[in-house]
C-alpha cells in the first residue's frame, strides 16, 4: 500500500509506548527556572494544574502542529498522531517518538492517550471540548484556545504556541529564540533575494479534473504569510478569495499575478487544466512566470523543473510554523529566483 | 356469545362522501331493533358509503350517525368497537401472517395492555374459526390460501370481535355456493342469538331469503326499505336494477325468488313496462 | 423518441381521455420549455458573472475572447454533460421503481453506486489506478459486477422476485460501500483521491469522459424506451403480464440491464448523484400520471434541471484525519416464507387454537398474555446477546485492564483512575450500545410498518436529516454544545420535519405512499441545507460538526446518555402503549377504526415515537445508518413474525450494534480502529443477504 | 371484433402446484371447440389454479397444455397474448391510473415500439368501454371508483384485448346483478361472435343458464364435465359442495336451476342422501 503526506502510518503498537514507560533522558532541555510550579493551566473548557515540571508530553493535535512547536524549542513528545512526521520535524528531531494514537471519527481514543502515560497533554490547535475532562483525568492539559462572547477559538498563532509551551515547560528563553531565529531567517531570506519584492504571487493547488484548482495563498493563510515573509504581495484578488476556494475554469483569472506557484496533487494531471485556452491567457503563463511543484508524496520528494527535493512542499506551505516555513522558502527559492531574475 | 339487548343504529339526514363528490345527501336510514338487514343496490350507488359511515370510518359532513340515541362519535372508539364491526369490502392483510393470527387480530378491541390474551380471547377466535370451518387452515400463511379461503379468514376475524352489530359488505364474495349459504346461516344464527346484521348482498335471493329488512338503493337515496317479501318486485327490481326478471316464491322457503328475464326469449317478458336498460 | 412517445401516450378515443388530454399536453410543453430554459440558463449563468450580452456575442462569434472561450470551451460542454447525465439517472429511477413496484428504489438500489465506488477504491488502492478515464471503466464495470450479483440473489428461487432484489441490492450496497470505506480507512490516499470523484458533481467531467461513456447512455435509453410497454404490463402484476404477453422474466433482466448502462455510467462519470433517480420519477408520475412510456420520457426531460441543484456539494474541507462516512440504507422486506409449522400442531401450553407456531400463552389473575415462541426466544436470546456483548466490551481497550481490574471497578473496589475508566468511560458506551441498537430497531419497525415499506426506515423519509439540520443549526448559530440542548434540537428538528411531512403528505387521511414521497423530497432538501450550512460555517466549528456527523458511539459519556435514557424511557413507554394500534393498522384504516384505534391520534404519536428515536440517538452519537432499516427486516426473518415485530426489531437492533461495538474493539486491538458504524452496515448486510439466500432457497413463489 | 376459427385448448396429464403443494395431478381437461365453458367447484379446488396453466402464468411440473395441438410453452408470448386473454381473480391496478389508461394497456401485445398506438387499438378500447358501459367513467382514478365499477374495467381490459381465447376468473364478483346477467350477456354475445369462453363462476344457475360446457371440480380432479342439463343435478351438487339442492328447471330459460335448501325447512329434503357437508 501506498502512503502520501496526508496519509498516515500503520499506528505502532501502543501497548509497547506503555511499556517505554521509564522517562528517556533528553526528552526536554535542561529547565531554565523561569517557571515556578505548580502552575495553572486554563482553557476554555476547565483548568488544569501542573504540579511539576513535565517530561513526558503527549501532543495530540491531529495534524500534529503542536509537534513542530514542541521540536522547534528543543522537545521531544512521547506521542503524537498517527499521521506521518514532517520533513522539516524530522530534521531536528534528535530521537524517536515513542508512539502514535489513532484518531477516528469518534474523536481522539483517550485510552490510547492514557496508556501512553504522559504527564502533559498539549492540544494546540484543536477544540478538545467534548474530550476535556477525559484528557483532564488523565493528565494536565496545555492548550491555547481562547474564548470571547462564549464562543471558543482554538486559531493557531505560532508566537502564541510557543511561547506558552516556553513557559508551561520552563524554557521561556528557548522559546523566544525560536521565534527570534525565524525573524532572522526571513530577514536574511529577503536580502539574499531582492527580486521578490514587491511582486506578487499566487500559490494554488490542482487535486486533479474531479475536485479541480483550489486557492491558498490569501493573506492570512499559512501559504500567505510565508510568501508574504519572503517578500512577496498578495495577488490582486486575493483579499477576495476564501482560503481553499475551488477555482472554476471560467474564473481562472482570478489567480493572475505576477508569478504563480502551482502545486500538482493530480499524478501528473496537470496538463488538462494548463494546457486550457484559458489558463494560457493568463499573464504569468504568457510571462513565462509558472512555477510548476509536481508532488509525489507518495514517495516523499517533488519536483521542481525536473529536479527532486525531499519532502512534500505542499504540507509546509500548508503550515506557517518556524521549521515549516523556513523550510518551504528554502525549497521554493531557487525556482522563484529562476523565474523572476530571468524576467 | 353475549346476547345482547336489542339496540337501534341509525343515520339521521347525513351527508356523506368523499373529497370529490357527495354520495349521499340528507339520507335518514334506520337499522331496526335486532334486524337482519340487507343492503342491495346497483354497483356504486353508495352502499359501501353507507356502511363505512355506520362504522365511523367515514365522518358525515352534515347529519348524525346514531347508536342507541348517541352519536356514534361521541362514544370512545374502543367501547365502539365491541359494539359495531366492520368487514369491509377490500381488506389488507399484512405480509407473512397466518390464519389464526389474522382471526385473533379481531379482539384488540378487548385487549390491553396487562389483558393481552385471555381465556376469553382464545375462546372467541376458537368459535370463529370453527364457525368458519377454518380449524385445520388456522396455522396457514393467509397469502397462500385460496379466495375463498380467505375470504373466510376474514369473516372468523369479525365472529371474533363479538359485537352486537355486524356490518359486513359483499361478504360472499369469492366463496362458492355451498360457503355462501353456509356464511348466510351462520349470520341467521348470530341474529337469532340476538345479533344485528347488517349486509350489503348482490344475490337478491340471498338478501330475500335471510334478511328480516330490506333497504333498497339507488344513487344515495333509498328507493324502498322493509320487509322483503312486501318490498322486493320484479318492477322494483326493473326501477333499480334495470333488470328485467320475474319475480316468484322460492320452492324452499317461499320468499321471493328473482329470476333474470333472458333478452332472447322475449316470451318471457311477462312484465309491461319493457323499459330501456339504463345504466 | 420524444416525439415516438408524445404522439402515442395518450388513447384518444373522443371520452376516453377528455379529462386529462389537455392537461397532459400541457405538462409536456411544460417540461420541454422547462428543458430549454434550463439549457439557455447554464449558458448563460456560470461561475464568471458575464452579462448576458458578452455570452451571446461569445456564443455567435466564437473567437480569442475570454467570453467565448468561456462560453464554447467551458459552458456547452458542461451543459450537455448535464443534460446527459441527468436523463440517465432519471430514466433510471423510472425503471428501478417499475420493475422493484416499490417507490423508494433508487438506481442506487441495485448496488450501482456501491458497486462502482468499491471498484474504483479497489482500482485505486490496489492497482494504483488514476485519473478520470481510468475510474470511469472501473467504476462501469464495478456497477455491473453489483447489479449482476444481485440480480442473481434475487432470482435464487424458481422465479425472481423483485423484493428479494430490492433487499439483495440494499445489503450488497451497504457491504460493498462499507468495505470501500474501510480500504480507504486503512489505506487514506485511496480515499483523498476516490473522495472528491464520491462527492457527486459533474463540474469537473470533460468532454472525452463523456463520449466515453455516451454510447453506453444512449443504449441504455434505448432499451428503456423500448422496455415501457412491458413495464405497464408489469405494473399490473406478474399474471396479467404474462398474460399481456410479457415476458416479466425478460422484462426485469433487461430492465436491470438498461439501468446499469445508464446508471452505471452516469455514475462512472460523477461517483453518484441519488436523490435524482429517486426523486424525479415521482415527480414526473405526479404531473403525467402512471405510464411508464411517458414517466421514462419524461424523467428524461425533467432530471437534468433537478439535477443542477445537487451539484458543487461537496466544498473540499479541511478535515485531515477525520473523515466522515456516508450512513447506507437499504433493506426491503419480503413475505416471511417461514418454514411451515402449520401441519404439525404443536402448543406449548394449553391451548385450543393451532397457530402454525408453536405459543406461549401466560396469565395470571391479573394479566395474560400471547406470544409466539419463536419471537420470544428469538427476542431474549438477542437482548441476551447484546448484554453479553456490551458486557465483553467493557474488558476491552488501550487502556490496558486486568480481567480483575475492570470487575473491581464494577464492584467498586478499585483505584480511582481504574475505575474512572471502567465506569465514566467504557460503561456508558457499553450501555448506549444496547440502548441506542434498540431504539433505531424500534424507530425503523414503526415506520416500516406505517407506510407498509421494508424501505420505508426514518432515515429514507428524512426525520434524521431534519434532526441534523437542527443540530447543526444549534451548533453552529447558537453555539451550545450541550447535551440536554442538543437531545433537545435533534428531537425538535425531527418533531418538525415529520409535522412537515404530515401536513404535506395529508390528504384526508394519510397513505403511507404519499408520505415516503414527501419525506424524501423533504430529506433531500435539508441533504442540501446541511451542507449549505456546514460550507458557510467557519472551519472549527464545521470540524465539530463534522466529527459529530460521523456517527459514533465512542464520545457517548454518561451527561449525553442520562438525557437520552429519560426520553427513551418515555419513548418506550409511548410505543410500548401503542403497537396494538400499529398491529390493527396494519389490516388498513377502515379495520383499524373498526377495532377501535383512533387512527388519525395513534399515527401522529406513533410518528413522533419514531421520529424520537431516530432523533435522541442522532443527538448523542450522530447519524448511525442501516440498524433502521436492517434490524425490523432481519428480526422478521428470524423470527417469522407477521408484519414487523417492534420488540422483535429492538432486540436484533440492540444486537447488531453491541456486536458491531465489541468487533470494533477487536479490531482495534488487533489491527486497527474501525468505525462502529461501518461494522454495522459489513455484519448487518452480510448477514441480510445470507438470510435472502436462504429464503430463496426455501422459498415457495413460482407464483408471484 | 375479429371471428377466430375454432380452436381447442387443451390440458394433457398436467402436474400443477406450488412449491409447497402440488394442487392437481395428471389433469386432463379440454375446452371443447368455440364453447363457452364455466368451471364450477369448492373453494380451493383448483380453478384458478387450472386457468392459471391454460394462461401459461403456471408452468406444470408435468404434461403439456395444448392450444390448436402446440404446447402453449413453445409459442412466442406475444403471439399467445392475441390468442389468449386472462382476468385473474385479483389484479393490481398502479396508483394513480384513469380507468381508460388501464382499459388501454389491454392493448399491450399488439403494440411494438413503432407502432405504439393504431386506430384500431383506439377502436379496440372504446369498444371494450362501450360494451360494459364504462364510457362515462373512463376518465376516473381506478383508485376511487366502487368495487363494481372497477371490476368493470378489468373485465373491458380483456375485451379490449381481442383474443380469441377468454379465461375469467370469478368475473362476476363485486358485480351488481344487472352487471352480472349484462356481463353473462356480453360474454355469450362474444362466444355467438365465435370467441371461446373459460370461466370460472360460483353461481350454478348462471353457469347453467349460459355455459354450453360444464366443467365440475373438486379437489384437483374433474368431477363431470359435459352440457350443463345433463351434467347439474341435485346428487352431484351434494357430492361436489356438499349442499343439499333442489334443482329444477329455470322458470325463463329451461335451464337447471339450483335452489339450495333451507336446513331449518327439512321437509324440503327432496333428496335421499342427506351426507354430512364435509368441507
Ligand atoms: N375513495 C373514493 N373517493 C372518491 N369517490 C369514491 C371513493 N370511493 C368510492 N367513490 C365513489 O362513490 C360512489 C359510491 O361508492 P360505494 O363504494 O359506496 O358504492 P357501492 O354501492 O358500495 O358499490 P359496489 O356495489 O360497486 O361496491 C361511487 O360512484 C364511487 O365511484
Ligand atoms: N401461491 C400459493 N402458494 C401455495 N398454495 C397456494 C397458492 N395459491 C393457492 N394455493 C392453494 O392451492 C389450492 C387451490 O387454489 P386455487 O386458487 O386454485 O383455488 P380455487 O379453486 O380458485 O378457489 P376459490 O374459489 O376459493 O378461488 C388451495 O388450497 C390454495 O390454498
Ligand atoms: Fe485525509
Ligand atoms: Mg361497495
Ligand atoms: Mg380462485
Amino acid at each position: 500500500l501506498v502512503l502520501t503526506g496526508c496519509s498516515s502510518d500503520t499506528p505502532e503498537d501502543s501497548a509497547a509506548a506503555a511499556d517505554a514507560a521509564k522517562p528517556a533522558p533528553g526528552l526536554l532541555p535542561a529547565a531554565e527556572g523561569s517557571t515556578s510550579y505548580p502552575l495553572e493551566l486554563e482553557s476554555p473548557w476547565g483548568s488544569t494544574t501542573l504540579e511539576e515540571r513535565p517530561e513526558r508530553i503527549a501532543a495530540i493535535t491531529p495534524s500534529q502542529d503542536d509537534v513542530e512547536a514542541l521540536v522547534a524549542i528543543g522537545v521531544t513528545p512521547i506521542l503524537v498522531s498517527e499521521d506521518q512526521t514532517d520533513v522539516w520535524v524530522q530534521r531536528e528531531l534528535d530521537q524517536e517518538i515513542e508512539g502514535r494514537f489513532s484518531v477516528t471519527d469518534g474523536g481522539f481514543n483517550v485510552e490510547q492517550i492514557a496508556a501512553a502515560d504522559p504527564d502533559l497533554i498539549v492540544v494546540l490547535g484543536a477544540d478538545v471540548s467534548a474530550d476535556y475532562d477525559k484528557l483532564a483525568a488523565i493528565a494536565p492539559v496545555l492548550s491555547t484556545a481562547t474564548t470571547s462572547e462564549g464562543e471558543s477559538s482554538v486559531a493557531n498563532d505560532w508566537a502564541t504556541s510557543i511561547t506558552a509551551l516556553g513557559e508551561a515547560l520552563d524554557l521561556s528563553e528557548a522559546a523566544d529564540r525560536a521565534l527570534e531565529t525565524e525573524e532572522e531567517f526571513f530577514a536574511d531570506f529577503r536580502a539574499e533575494h531582492p527580486e521578490f519584492d514587491g511582486k506578487t504571487a499566487s500559490y494554488v493547488v490542482y487535486y486533479g479534473a474531479e475536485s479541480g484548482l483550489q486557492y491558498h495563498s490569501t493573506p492570512d493563510s499559512p501559504a500567505g504569510l510565508t510568501l508574504s515573509r519572503m517578500g512577496f504581495e498578495p495577488s490582486d484578488n486575493a483579499s477576495e478569495l476564501e482560503y481553499r476556494a475551488v477555482i472554476s475554469n471560467e474564473m481562472l483569472s482570478a489567480i493572475d499575478a505576477d508569478v504563480v506557484i502551482f502545486s500538482d496533487n493530480s499524478d501528473g494531471h496537470h496538463a488538462d487544466l494548463t494546457d486550457s485556452a484559458l489558463f494560457q491567457a493568463l499573464s504569468a503563463v504568457k510571462n513565462d512566470a509558472l512555477v510548476i511543484v509536481e508532488n509525489h508524496s507518495v514517495d516523499g520528494y517533488f519536483v521542481i523543473d525536473g529536479t527532486e527535493y525531499d519532502g512534500n512542499l505542499s504540507w509546509g506551505l500548508a503550515r506557517s510554523g518556524p521549521l515549516s516555513s523556513t523550510w518551504a522558502a528554502e525549497q521554493m527559492a531557487p525556482a522563484l529566483a529562476d523565474v523572476l531574475g530571468a524576467e | 356469545m353475549n346476547t345482547s339487548e336489542p339496540a337501534p343504529l341509525r343515520a339521521e339526514s347525513v351527508t356523506i362522501g368523499y373529497d370529490r363528490a357527495t354520495i349521499a345527501e340528507d339520507l335518514t336510514v334506520g337499522v331496526p331493533d335486532g334486524s337482519f338487514t340487507a343492503i342491495i343496490g346497483p354497483n356504486g350507488c353508495g352502499k359501501s358509503t353507507l356502511l363505512r359511515a355506520f362504522a365511523r370510518v367515514l365522518k358525515p359532513s352534515a347529519g348524525r350517525i346514531l347508536l342507541e340515541g348517541k352519536s356514534i362519535h361521541e362514544v370512545p372508539t374502543k367501547v365502539l368497537a365491541r359494539r359495531i364491526g366492520l368487514l369491509p369490502q377490500t381488506s389488507l392483510a399484512p405480509d407473512g401472517i397466518r390464519a389464526a393470527d389474522l382471526v385473533a387480530r379481531g379482539r384488540s378491541p378487548y385487549q390491553s395492555l396487562i389483558q393481552q390474551w385471555r381465556a376469553s380471547d382464545e375462546q372467541a377466535v376458537h368459535g370463529a374459526l370453527a364457525a368458519t370451518r377454518l380449524e385445520e387452515l388456522s396455522g396457514r400463511l393467509v397469502d397462500e390460501l385460496s379466495g375463498g379461503q380467505r375470504q373466510r379468514v376474514w369473516i372468523a376475524m369479525l365472529l371474533a370481535q363479538q359485537t352486537p352489530f355486524m356490518l359486513l359488505d359483499e361478504p360472499t364474495t369469492f366463496l362458492d355456493i355451498a360457503h355462501q349459504y353456509e356464511l348466510m346461516e351462520l349470520l341467521r344464527g348470530l341474529h337469532d342469538e340476538g345479533k344485528t346484521i347488517v349486509t350489503v348482498l348482490h344475490d337478491l335471493n340471498q338478501a330475500a331469503r335471510y334478511a328480516s329488512h330490506l333497504v333498497v338503493m339507488k344513487s344515495g337515496t333509498v328507493m324502498a326499505a322493509g320487509d322483503p317479501r312486501d318490498v322486493l318486485t320484479s318492477a322494483l327490481v326493473e326501477e333499480v336494477f334495470g333488470l328485467r326478471s320475474i319475480v316468484m316464491p322460492d320452492p324452499v322457503t317461499g320468499t321471493p325468488m328473482v329470476v333474470p328475464m333472458d333478452p332472447r326469449t322475449p316470451e318471457g317478458d311477462l312484465d309491461g313496462a319493457a323499459a330501456l336498460r339504463a345504466r | 423518441m420524444h416525439s415516438t412517445a408524445l404522439s402515442s401516450g395518450t388513447p384518444r378515443t373522443e371520452g376516453v381521455s377528455d379529462a386529462s388530454v389537455p392537461r397532459r399536453s400541457a405538462v409536456w410543453g411544460l417540461l420541454l420549455t422547462a428543458l430549454l430554459l434550463s439549457f439557455l440558463l447554464s449558458l448563460a449563468v456560470g461561475a464568471n458573472p458575464l452579462s448576458v450580452g458578452q455570452v451571446w456575442k461569445g456564443l455567435v462569434n466564437p473567437d480569442a475572447s475570454e467570453a467565448s472561450i468561456i462560453v464554447w470551451t467551458e459552458r456547452m460542454p458542461r451543459t450537455l454533460l448535464g443534460i446527459a447525465i441527468g436523463m440517465a439517472l432519471g430514466v433510471a429511477g423510472a425503471l428501478i421503481q417499475a420493475l422493484t413496484r416499490n417507490p423508494l428504489a433508487d438506481p442506487g438500489i441495485l448496488g450501482v453506486n456501491a458497486g462502482a465506488g468499491f471498484a474504483v477504491t479497489i482500482g485505486v488502492g490496489l492497482f494504483g489506478l488514476s485519473g478520470m478515464t481510468g475510474y470511469i471503466w472501473w467504476a462501469f464495470l464495478g456497477a455491473a459486477g453489483a447489479t449482476v450479483l444481485v440480480y442473481v440473489i434475487g432470482s435464487l428461487g424458481r422465479s425472481t422476485s423483485p423484493v428479494t432484489m430490492v433487499l439483495a441490492g440494499v445489503a450488497l450496497s451497504a457491504v460493498l460501500g462499507g468495505l470501500s470505506t474501510f480500504l480507504t480507512l486503512i489505506d487514506e490516499t485511496t480515499f483523498e483521491s476516490i473522495r472528491a470523484w464520491g462527492v457527486g458533481s459533474i463540474a469537473r467531467v470533460r468532454v472525452d469522459d463523456v463520449m466515453t461513456v455516451l454510447p453506453f447512455l444512449l443504449l441504455g435509453l434505448a432499451l428503456a424506451v423500448g422496455l415501457a410497454g412491458s413495464l405497464n404490463a408489469v405494473a399490473l402484476g406478474d399474471d396479467l403480464a404474462a398474460s399481456l404477453g410479457t415476458s416479466v422474466m425478460r422484462t426485469r433482466v433487461l430492465g436491470v440491464l438498461a439501468i446499469t448502462l445508464l446508471a452505471g455510467g452516469a455514475t462512472a462519470l460523477t461517483g453518484g448523484i441519488g436523490f435524482v433517480g429517486l426523486m424525479v420519477p415521482h415527480v414526473v408520475r405526479w404531473m403525467t400520471g402512471p405510464d411508464q412510456r411517458r414517466i421514462i420520457i419524461g424523467s428524461a426531460l425533467a432530471a437534468p434541471r433537478l439535477r443542477r441543484r445537487r451539484t458543487d456539494r461537496g466544498a473540499p474541507r479541511r478535515d485531515r484525519g477525520r473523515h466522515r462516512h456516508r450512513g447506507h440504507r437499504g433493506t426491503r422486506a419480503h413475505r416471511a416464507r417461514a418454514p411451515s409449522e402449520g401441519e404439525r400442531t404443536m402448543t406449548v401450553s394449553p391451548g385450543i387454537i393451532d397457530f402454525g407456531y408453536r405459543v406461549l400463552r401466560a396469565r395470571t389473575g391479573f394479566s395474560s398474555s400471547r406470544i409466539a415462541l419463536r419471537t420470544a426466544v428469538v427476542s431474549a436470546a438477542l437482548f441476551a446477546l447484546a448484554v453479553g456483548f456490551a458486557f465483553v466490551a467493557l474488558f476491552l481497550g488501550d487502556y490496558p485492564l486486568s480481567l480483575q481490574d475492570v470487575t473491581s471497578a464494577m464492584s467498586g473496589r478499585a483505584e480511582e483512575f481504574v475505575s474512572m475508566v471502567v465506569i465514566q468511560w467504557r460503561l456508558p458506551v457499553a450501555v448506549s450500545a444496547v440502548l441506542f441498537g434498540a431504539l433505531l430497531g424500534i424507530g425503523g419497525a414503526i415506520f416500516q410498518s406505517l407506510t407498509r415499506n421494508p424501505l420505508g426506515s426514518p432515515d429514507v423519509i428524512g426525520f434524521d436529516a431534519g434532526a441534523y439540520t437542527a443540530v447543526v443549526v444549534v451548533m453552529l448559530a447558537v453555539g451550545s454544545q450541550h447535551a440536554w440542548s442538543i437531545a433537545a434540537a435533534a428531537i425538535g428538528g425531527g418533531l418538525i420535519t415529520a409535522l412537515v411531512v404530515y401536513l404535506f403528505a395529508y390528504r384526508r387521511g394519510m397513505q403511507g405512499f404519499r408520505l415516503i414521497v414527501v419525506g424524501i423530497a423533504v430529506s433531500a432538501t435539508l441533504g442540501s441545507v446541511n451542507s449549505y450550512l456546514i460550507t458557510r460555517a467557519d472551519l472549527d466549528d464545521a470540524m465539530q460538526v463534522g466529527f459529530w456527523g460521523a456517527g459514533s458511539l465512542s464520545r457517548v459519556t454518561w451527561s449525553t446518555l442520562v438525557p437520552v435514557i429519560a426520553i427513551s424511557l418515555a419513548v418506550i413507554a409511548t410505543t410500548i402503549l401503542l403497537a396494538p394500534s400499529l398491529r390493527s393498522m396494519e389490516l388498513g384504516d377502515d379495520m383499524a377504526v373498526s377495532h377501535g384505534t383512533r387512527v388519525g391520534a395513534a399515527r401522529a404519536a406513533l410518528l413522533v415515537a419514531g421520529v424520537a428515536t431516530t432523533a435522541l440517538v442522532t443527538a448523542a452519537a450522530g447519524p448511525i445508518g442501516f440498524i433502521a432499516l436492517a434490524a425490523p427486516q432481519l428480526a422478521r426473518r428470524l423470527t417469522g413474525s407477521p408484519g414487523v415485530s417492534v420488540l422483535a426489531a429492538a432486540a436484533m437492533g440492540s444486537a447488531l450494534l453491541s456486536a458491531a461495538h465489541l468487533l470494533s474493539h477487536v479490531l482495534a486491538i488487533a489491527f486497527r480502529p474501525v468505525p462502529v458504524g461501518l461494522i454495522t452496515v459489513c455484519i448487518g448486510g452480510i448477514y441480510l443477504i445470507v438470510l435472502l439466500i436462504r429464503e430463496s432457497r426455501s422459498r415457495s413463489g413460482a407464483a408471484r
